[in-house]
């Protein structure tokens, strides 16, 4: 399989060579093509949770709106039985076989989601402030800070919202077809704050 | 816009929410097989519509798309608290508010 | 009528200082019993009580309302009239309703200022355009006036529009109701009242009903905010709180309220003509006679009894305006406020006996039942006079929601007004 | 004329920045740190408008948000803003302001006749009159329309954005006066978020207005610039100028409104014009401040006739004279503040004319000791001037203060401050739900304790605290209380500011003030000055019944204005309640609703208009749709091609060619847009049995089954096919809108009715793109691109699928027809989707591979009697109306929807139902919602029996084809039926069944 047959939602938008605004206070990029399971599976179930941690290398998350981070896997809490698995070394469907195996005989459901999402990276000084436009959460970092993620809304798009690193770095996964959608509306409310297009 | 607290998210804007009904009206065993019309059409129409606190359910469609309980004041819209789906009521002692018209 | 009003009244009347004018209802205590009461005094519970006592001859009735007359949702509404329902049933009812409306004002003699500058509903894509195509024939077979605009028409009937919608949303036609149009919502409510009030009913504000009691003679017990009050009949019209009332009598409800806004700009000189619905952005508007832009949005989610609504409903509602009319961005909001609308599930009214002996509710007009005041008086009072359904209300029965002939009204009516 | 009525020095204004405008075509100058109003003042332009009703002449009559008259037509064309008030416009270079309600112009307005009519001209007027003849209202309307209004609104596409943000703070406190800086910053001192806002552009609030205050011993305004400095260094503070609080909604979130450009000559490229802040705030601190209340007296609104407050606004604030000899009219000493400042600046006070009999009040005592002539016991009984006041009547009142007595003082003057004491702004209080009390002794409504749903807490004179140390005092107190409900933790420190605590005074509270005449005879006692709206007016409304004060605000319009009776509400019900003999707390408010003032309709709209109003969502082909010059239809929020139009075609003409092309070779379609929902679970099969109509248990792994769902009213909700990957993992499709609301529908039993079933749902619509291919060649086509998928009949028959590359491309491939034709699915990753298509253009290419859209697919389903829910149903459908009975399964026990299917009138053999309808003129193809009747009369009503809900042109059987919904219309096979048409024809039809083309079904079979 040839990887440039790959087309990724924003691709349409003409990033690449895009230029920035001079001051840019806020950066916005493609986030690129993540391989990303979503696992479902009772936690209480020990055994269970435990084969999977050995299997991805981290424990998944109990606590509410964050995210844990291993070596090559990145897990993020979604609901009380739901996780979404973002990995760097497994393609989606063999990391669904190889969860198939250790849960084999619990009921559980993998599934290979890395196609259903566009990620848009948001970063700078006013990055913050952009998202707070478009998301009804207090993302102050008392309230919302590195490490957390959790699902929510942007404008009129469902997302999961990530905060990556202090600077502030944000990453939104929104389902592909909102993606151009939601980009317009993330470059609309920027007017102002300069935008840089990161590659 | 309410601030609806999800018990498995967190306070989360109303617009994360979608579909309030009335909660704890469960569905009958049968399927309403071995039910008149009219028990049957209680189950599927009939609602309370509580002027006073009333307990009602809501699916946090934007968050964690569990569906939730809520117990709220219809009129001040007071939200005296929330509780996961499959749970009891909880025992707050102002609950019993109705007003009378 | 005793006290006409007309222009040379006033003009005698400017010669006393306007000092000599009669109330135009009277504020009776009410007695101890009646041949009827109705319970609820918005315009549907006035109208029932006018019709009872013109077209029926019962005058020995009254109307309790608990607050003040035309208070609840007949206070708040967009005041949108027209009667291109889908349904024939629905039809029926509506047109006969938009039929009474065209002689309102002179029959009460008070200005219900009925102003058929016409209502258009927008299409803006396939789906709706199928919609409103089937709305539309079925409004001309059953002898309710209704056209197609194409674009062009839409907008040389409706100037202000932006045919391009703002760009998601592009107008691709409108049906037209030329009998449609508005009127003014409080004068409806004043002008029932007073010549019901003429015709000997009591109205009497002030006096919330707080319970029933039946008996044996099939006569039933008011217990009011003014003590008890026997009837004969009672007529239940209270709108939003149909649930809270039919609680009081025993029997239960298919309704839910919730509240629905509304809101108006400041005033300003003429600047549309007509009334503009879209189901699709979901916003309805027109200019009153006073200049303002009359505006409706959406119901909230939730049941609530608090006329005020989420803030985000007219967020969207304003949204979708400025998507409509790019030029109104700049013209500024000055009230907005919200009403307990009370709907059933397949959108309809109740108009029916209930299973309480003698007692008759009229509920679930929902988002949409303003333009219905005059028919829904009319057959509500046949129904209460006579006792038993006819063709006009028997599609509206209670009964209904069991045997499973709905009257599906949410390809017209979900959707506000 | 140039500032003549500007005062040498003094005021908040530079001096040296003059600025220059224009009102109504003249060229006017202004300072910088100037209002509109405060300029044209200081130009002595006292005439700015015509009033609502009776185009009374009327001036600027307040320095604030309450502003009743001086309503403006602001810039031009595009830009143009109607009713601006010129009282809270910022002046700057280039404003341009014109008179709103006037022709031609303000001084000679021919509007005016209205006021000789004035005397049949009264509340009620029109409910009482133009009724004959009977269809002539529409007439009259339309000169009764032009008439009303105020501004005109733009006619042009506003060119400025807006911005509108969430935001979220611990505190919020609105209001900058000396209440709300002292509550930021003792709430700000405890760590707290807090967030200050105030509608004005700098802070202070009236301290702007007043002279001589001190706060810890430093003058005031020093004291408040401090302040300010200090709040804009704290990180944990937020200072919004020009920002108004205008809504406050349930769970505290409370609306602002920021104005970041209107004040700017040159707006900067990148700022939004406004931008609303969405405040989620934990408490809320109102320090709203009060606003003065007129007294009401016959013929007080000529141009001149002010706010005693606003007359020392603009001396003290501005540095503008509201005119050269004045008459101050009180009821309390607040007035005299005024008084002694007007002296100070050097304008000449004629007389105070005081309502009390035994004025009590240090700073009455202070102009007393000054010399000022004050005449107690007395009150204005009339005044004179058209278009600007000439002078005021004086006479001395009764002992009740109902009448006045007939000894008249004339006094010369050019301008009247009125005060009746101050009315708190309680305005955000009352919207979130809190109740009022009333203040006797002041005459004022002042807030009751917060409710729990929405916790405040109102400060200084918003609370009744009308002297500047209690305003100072609770603000501190507040600030800390606030913090910790917010569940800030800290230590209580500092102390609050201080100031020297004034006595108020005593008040004589006289509501209507007696004219020579009795009411109503003679001039106007004006109670709202912008809905045109007097005491007689009231009084009218009250003897005709009109008894609530709603009622009252109703017939009169009392209030109903663009200030909502900022000035007007408490005056009139105090009126109401001594008319009516009854306590003013009885009698009651009407309801406070936002907007606190009017807000933008743009700035509440945001950024969610124009393309953004509403997502389009696109498939991964969408871009190679874009550039076959595809025209796309909107399905729910998807936009999906509809036909492919070659050069010269018209959409006819492009489905036809589809339809063909397809049927006679291959065509290939974007099914990316259904809905996909992942099934897992051993209970899965049981989930789908209770969720179909039909039984899936059975069903073997590797094959697909269509099923039906229904709501629990038994109406059909959707549909679609579905297929077994393994024993316990299905899935299912669903139809493009529909996809969201299915799964919260199937989540809803699963997490609240069916606990025990083993089933887990994922979304996965956007995790595949499906190409379609359908047609005789479909299958030569597919094995070109597939070398480990067998396609033989055997292997891969009708309704199975399976797992496969195509085109080097992990797939899914099913063998499932929308079209009747031999046709395959295939799924792939959606970021191959493009990849897909392409390569299947490409092996296409030999057998004319035809793109076809919604269109086409339509014509092709319906020839074969498929449905789609949502146009061949409406909610009102079951599945037997459909004569789908053989997807309803006898034997399975419950399903959602089956008992419902059971009710009496769901048997009704007259149920709507569907049939195939073959105009009797096979070239005529019915519209689609089309009625249709068996018996045709001359004319409307009559009896319609069912309607179209599909309709095409089919070239396959090269007539028409149309699917309806039929009273009993399965019984009545070969029936024919009527449609009348909008243009008068009617065409003729029959009835048949659903099935127009391959009844055997051989060709899906391939
Ligand atoms: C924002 C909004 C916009 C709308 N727009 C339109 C539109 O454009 N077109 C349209 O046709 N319809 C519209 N409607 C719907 C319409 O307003 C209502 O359907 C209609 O006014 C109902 O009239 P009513 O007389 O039944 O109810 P109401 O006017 O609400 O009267 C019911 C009365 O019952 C009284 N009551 C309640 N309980 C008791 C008790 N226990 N004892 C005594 N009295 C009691 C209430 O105080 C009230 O006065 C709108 C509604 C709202 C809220
Ligand atoms: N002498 C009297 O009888 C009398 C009467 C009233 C007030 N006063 C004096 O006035 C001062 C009152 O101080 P205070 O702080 O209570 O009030 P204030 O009037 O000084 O300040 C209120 C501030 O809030 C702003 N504001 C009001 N509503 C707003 C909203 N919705 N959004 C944003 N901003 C809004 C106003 O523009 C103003 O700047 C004291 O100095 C007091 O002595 C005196
Ligand atoms: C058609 C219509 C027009 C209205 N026009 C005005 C208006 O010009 N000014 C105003 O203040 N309110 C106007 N209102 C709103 C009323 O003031 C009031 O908000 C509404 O009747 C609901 O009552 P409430 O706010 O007292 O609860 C209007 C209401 C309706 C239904
Ligand atoms: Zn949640």
């Amino acid at each position: 399989m040839d990887n440039f047959m790959r087309q990724g939602p924003l691709n349409d938008l003409g990033l690449v060579g895009r230029t920035s605004e001079d001051n840019a206070q806020v950066t916005m990029g493609d986030g690129g093509r993540p391989m990303v399971v979503n696992l479902r599976l009772d936690p209480a179930n020990k055994a269970a949770m435990k084969a999977v941690a050995t299997l991805v290398g981290v424990d998944l998350p109990q606590k509410a709106n964050y995210f844990v981070e291993g070596k090559e896997t990145e897990v993020h809490w979604l609901a009380p039985d739901e996780w979404m698995i973002v990995s760097q070394n497994m393609e989606g469907n063999e990391l669904v076989s190889k969860l198939d195996e250790a849960l084999d005989g619990v009921h559980h459901s993998a599934v290979n989601v890395s196609d259903n999402f566009a990620v848009i990276t948001v970063e700078g000084e006013k990055a913050r402030a952009l998202l707070q436009k478009a998301i009804p959460l207090d993302l102050h970092p008392r309230e919302f800070h590195t490490g957390m993620s959790t699902q929510t809304h942007a404008a009129k798009t469902n997302v999961i919202l990530q905060q990556v690193s202090d600077a502030p770095f944000y990453k939104l996964y929104v389902r592909r077809s909102f993606s151009q959608y939601l980009w317009a509306w993330l470059e609309s409310g920027s007017i102002g704050f300069g935008l840089a297009i990161s590659s | 816009m309410l601030l609806i607290e999800c018990p498995h998210c967190g306070p989360r804007a109303e617009t994360e929410y979608a579909g309030c009904s009335e909660a704890h009206i469960a569905r009958p065993e049968s399927g309403g097989l071995d039910m008149t019309d009219a028990e049957w059409v209680e189950w599927v129409f009939w609602r309370k519509n509580t002027k006073g606190v009333y307990l009602e359910r809501w699916n946090h469609a934007a968050g964690c798309r569990r569906w939730i309980n809520c117990m709220r004041d219809t009129v001040t819209n007071e939200i005296l608290a929330t509780y996961k789906a499959g749970e009891k009521p909880p025992k707050i002692a102002d609950a019993e508010r109705e007003y009378k018209f | 009528m005793k006290n006409r009003y007309s222009i040379f009244s006033l003009i005698r009347n400017a010669f006393s200082y306007h000092q000599e004018w009669p109330p135009a209802w009277r504020s009776p205590e009410p007695k101890k019993s009646y041949d009827a009461v109705i319970v609820g005094g918005g315009g549907h519970g006035l109208a029932t009580a006018y019709y009872l006592a013109k077209n029926h001859g019962m005058t020995n009735i009254a109307v309790l309302e608990k607050g003040w007359l035309g208070g609840g949702n007949t206070a708040r509404n967009t005041t949108i009239i027209r009667s291109n329902y889908l349904w024939d049933e629905s039809a029926k009812l509506y047109e006969h309703s938009v039929k009474l409306w065209e002689g309102l004002s002179q029959e009460l003699n008070y200005n219900v200022m009925f102003s058929q500058r016409g209502v258009l509903n927008l299409a803006h894509n396939q789906h709706d355009l199928r919609e409103l195509s089937r709305r539309i024939n079925a409004n001309r077979l059953n002898g309710v006036d209704s056209e197609f605009l194409n674009p062009e028409e839409v907008k040389k009937f409706c100037p202000a529009i932006d045919l391009r919608g703002g760009g998601r949303y592009p107008v691709l036609g409108a049906s037209l109701q030329r009998r449609g149009g508005t009127a003014r919502h409080d004068a409806v409510a004043w002008g029932y009242a007073r010549a019901a009030d003429e015709l000997g009913v009591d109205v009497i504000q002030n006096c919330p009903v707080l319970g029933f009691e039946s008996h044996a003679d099939g006569s039933i017990t008011i217990n009011s905010g003014k003590g008890p009050i026997k009837a004969g009949k009672v007529g239940l019209v209270v709108a939003g709180h149909s649930s809270v009332i039919a609680d009081m009598a025993g029997f239960r409800l298919p309704t839910e309220s919730r509240p629905l806004q509304a809101l108006v700009s400041e005033p300003m000189k003429p600047c549309i003509d007509t009334v503009v619905m879209s189901n699709a952005v979901h916003a309805y508007i027109s200019q009153s006679d006073k200049g303002e832009l009359v505006i409706g949005a959406g119901a909230d989610a939730y049941i609530s009894y608090g006329q005020k609504g989420s803030g985000h409903q007219t967020e969207h509602t304003l949204a979708a305006i400025c998507e409509m009319f790019p030029q109104f961005r700049r013209v500024k909001m000055m009230r907005q406020w919200g009403g307990i609308v009370d709907t059933n599930p397949d959108a309809s009214p109740i108009i029916s006996k209930t299973p309480v002996a003698n007692m008759f509710i009229n509920c679930g007009w929902g988002t949409g039942g303003f333009k219905g005041t005059p028919g829904s008086g009319w057959t509500f009072a046949d129904l209460i006079a006579s006792g038993e359904p006819d063709d006009m209300n028997a599609p509206f029965k209670l009964d209904r929601f069991k045997t499973g002939y709905l009257v599906d009204e949410h390809g017209a009516a979900a959707v506000a007004h | 004329m140039s500032q003549k009525f500007r005062l040498e020095s003094g005021g908040l204004i530079n001096r040296d920045k003059p600025v220059t405008f224009s009102f109504n075509g003249h060229e006017l100058k202004g300072y910088d740190g100037d209002t509109l109003a405060s300029a044209l003042i200081a130009n002595g332009v006292h005439l700015v408008g015509r009033s609502f009703k009776y185009h009374r002449p009327r001036g600027i009559m307040s320095a604030g948000p309450e502003e009743a008259n001086a309503l403006l037509q602001l810039g031009e064309g595009a830009y143009t803003e109607p009713n601006a008030r010129a009282t809270m416009e910022e002046l700057f270079d280039g404003l341009v302001a014109t008179t709103s309600n006037a022709f031609p112009t303000v001084k000679y307005d021919i509007g005016e006749v209205n006021s000789l009519f004035s005397k049949i001209f009264v509340s009620g007027f029109y409910y009482k009159t133009f009724m004959w003849p009977s269809k002539a209202w529409k007439f009259y309307e339309h000169f009764i329309r032009k008439a009303a209004g105020i501004g005109k609104a733009p006619e042009e596409h506003d060119p400025d954005f807006y911005d509108k943000t969430n935001a979220f703070c611990d505190v919020l406190v609105v209001g900058g006066g000396p209440a709300g800086l002292s509550a930021a910053l003792s709430a700000a001192a405890t760590g707290a978020h807090v967030t200050l806002v105030d509608d004005q552009p700098r802070f202070g609030g009236s301290l702007m207005a007043q002279s001589g205050q001190e706060i810890d011993g430093k003058p005031a305004l020093e004291w408040v610039d401090e302040a300010e400095a200090k709040l804009h260094d704290l990180d944990n503070v937020q200072v919004l100028r020009r920002a108004t609080a205008f809504a406050y909604y349930d769970h505290n979130y409370v609306g602002i409104w920021e104005r970041l450009t209107d004040h700017l000559p040159v707006k900067p490229e990148g700022l939004p014009r406004h931008r609303v802040h969405m405040m989620r705030a934990k408490q809320v601190i109102i320090a709203s401040g009060a606003i003065e209340r007129p007294l009401v007296f016959c013929d007080n609104d000529r141009p001149g006739i002010m706010l005693a407050s606003a007359c020392r606004t603009y001396v003290n604030r501005f540095g503008a004279k509201p005119g050269n000899k004045g008459v101050i009219f009180t009821n309390n000493d607040s007035a005299y503040a005024t008084v002694l400042d007007l002296i100070d600046a050097g304008i000449e006070i004629k007389a105070v004319v005081d309502v009390r009999k035994d004025p009590l009040g240090p700073l009455m005592e202070k102009a007393d000791a000054a010399g000022v002539k004050i005449l107690t016991n007395s009150a204005v009984v009339g005044t004179s001037g058209r278009l600007h006041l000439k002078s005021v009547e004086v006479a001395e009142l009764s002992d009740d203060g109902e009448t006045a007595k007939s000894d008249v003082t004339e006094i010369a003057c050019d301008f009247l401050g009125s005060s009746g004491g101050w009315n708190p702004t309680v305005h955000l209080h009352c919207q979130a739900g809190g109740k009022l009390d009333f203040d006797e002794e002041r005459g004022a409504f002042v807030p009751a304790p917060s409710n729990r749903t929405n916790p405040n807490i109102s400060v200084g004179s918003c609370k009744g605290a009308f002297g500047l140390a209690d305003c100072l005092a609770q603000g501190f107190e507040a600030g800390q209380e606030a913090a910790k409900a917010a569940g800030i933790k800290f230590r209580k420190s500092g102390k609050a500011p201080t100031a020297e605590a004034v006595d108020e005074g005593n008040r004589r509270l006289l509501w209507l003030v007696p004219g020579k005449k009795p009411l109503g005879q003679s001039g106007k006692h004006f109670i709202d000055l912008q809905n045109d709206s007097t005491a007689a007016d009231l009084q009218l409304a009250l003897r005709e019944g009109y008894r609530s004060i709603e009622h009252v605000k109703r017939y009169t319009t009392t209030g109903m204005a663009t200030d909502q009776g900022k000035t007007a509400n408490v005056n009139a019900l105090a009126i109401v309640a001594q008319t009516l003999n009854e306590a003013i707390p009885t009698v009651g408010t009407t309801t406070y609703r936002p907007p606190y003032v009017p807000v933008t309709f743009g700035a509440i709209a945001g950024r969610d208009i124009d393309d953004l109003l509403d997502p389009a969502r696109t498939t991964p082909m969408h871009s190679w749709h874009v550039n076959a010059g595809a025209e796309f239809e909107d399905v729910g929020q998807w936009k999906r091609a509809w036909y492919f139009p070659q050069p010269g075609e018209d959409m006819h003409a492009a489905v036809n060619r589809e339809v063909a092309a397809m049927r006679n070779s291959v065509g290939i379609l974007d099914a990316t847009t259904l809905g996909k929902i992942d099934v897992k679970g051993k209970d899965a099969a049981e989930f789908l049995n209770r969720v179909y109509t039909n039984a899936w248990t059975k069903l073997g792994i590797g094959k697909c089954r269509y099923g039906l769902m229904l709501g629990e009213d038994g109406m059909v909700m959707d549909d679609g096919v579905t297929s077994r990957i393994a024993e316990d993992h299905f899935l299912m499709t669903t139809t493009t809108g529909n996809a969201a609301p299915v799964l919260g529908h199937l989540e809803d039993y699963l997490q609240t009715e069916w606990t025990d079933l083993e089933v887990y749902l994922t979304s996965v619509t956007e995790q595949w793109a499906t190409a379609s291919i359908a047609g005789p060649n479909a299958r030569a086509l597919l094995s070109e691109l597939t070398d480990d998928i067998d396609l033989s009949n055997e292997a891969l028959p009708f309704m199975a699928w399976t797992p496969g590359t195509v085109a080097g491309i992990p797939a899914r491939v099913f063998r499932i027809s929308f079209t009747g034709d031999l046709s395959y699915e295939i799924a792939v990753p959606a970021d191959y989707g493009l990849a897909l298509w392409q390569a299947l253009m490409t092996a296409g290419s030999k057998y004319d591979i035809t793109p076809y859209g919604t269109e086409t697919m339509h014509v092709l389903r319906a020839e074969k009697g498929f449905i789609i829910v949502g146009q061949d149903t409406d909610g009102s459908i079951t599945p037997v109306d459909l004569n789908m009975n053989w997807i309803v399964s006898k034997k399975k026990g419950d399903f959602i929807g089956k008992r419902s299917l059971d009710r009496e009138d769901m048997s009704d053999p007259n149920r709507k139902q569907l049939v195939g309808i073959l105009t009797d003129d096979p070239k005529e193809v019915l519209p689609e919602g089309a009625q249709l009747v068996e018996v045709v009369k001359d004319k409307p009503p009559m009896d319609m029996v069912g309607w179209v809900s599909s309709s095409y042109w089919s070239p396959n059987c090269d007539r028409s084809i149309a699917m309806a919904l039929v009273h009993g219309g399965l019984k009545k096979m070969g029936q024919k039926l009527y449609s009348p048409q909008a243009d008068g024809r009617v065409i003729e039809c029959t009835i048949t069944d659903t099935v127009f083309y391959d009844k055997e079904g051989n060709r899906q079979n391939g």
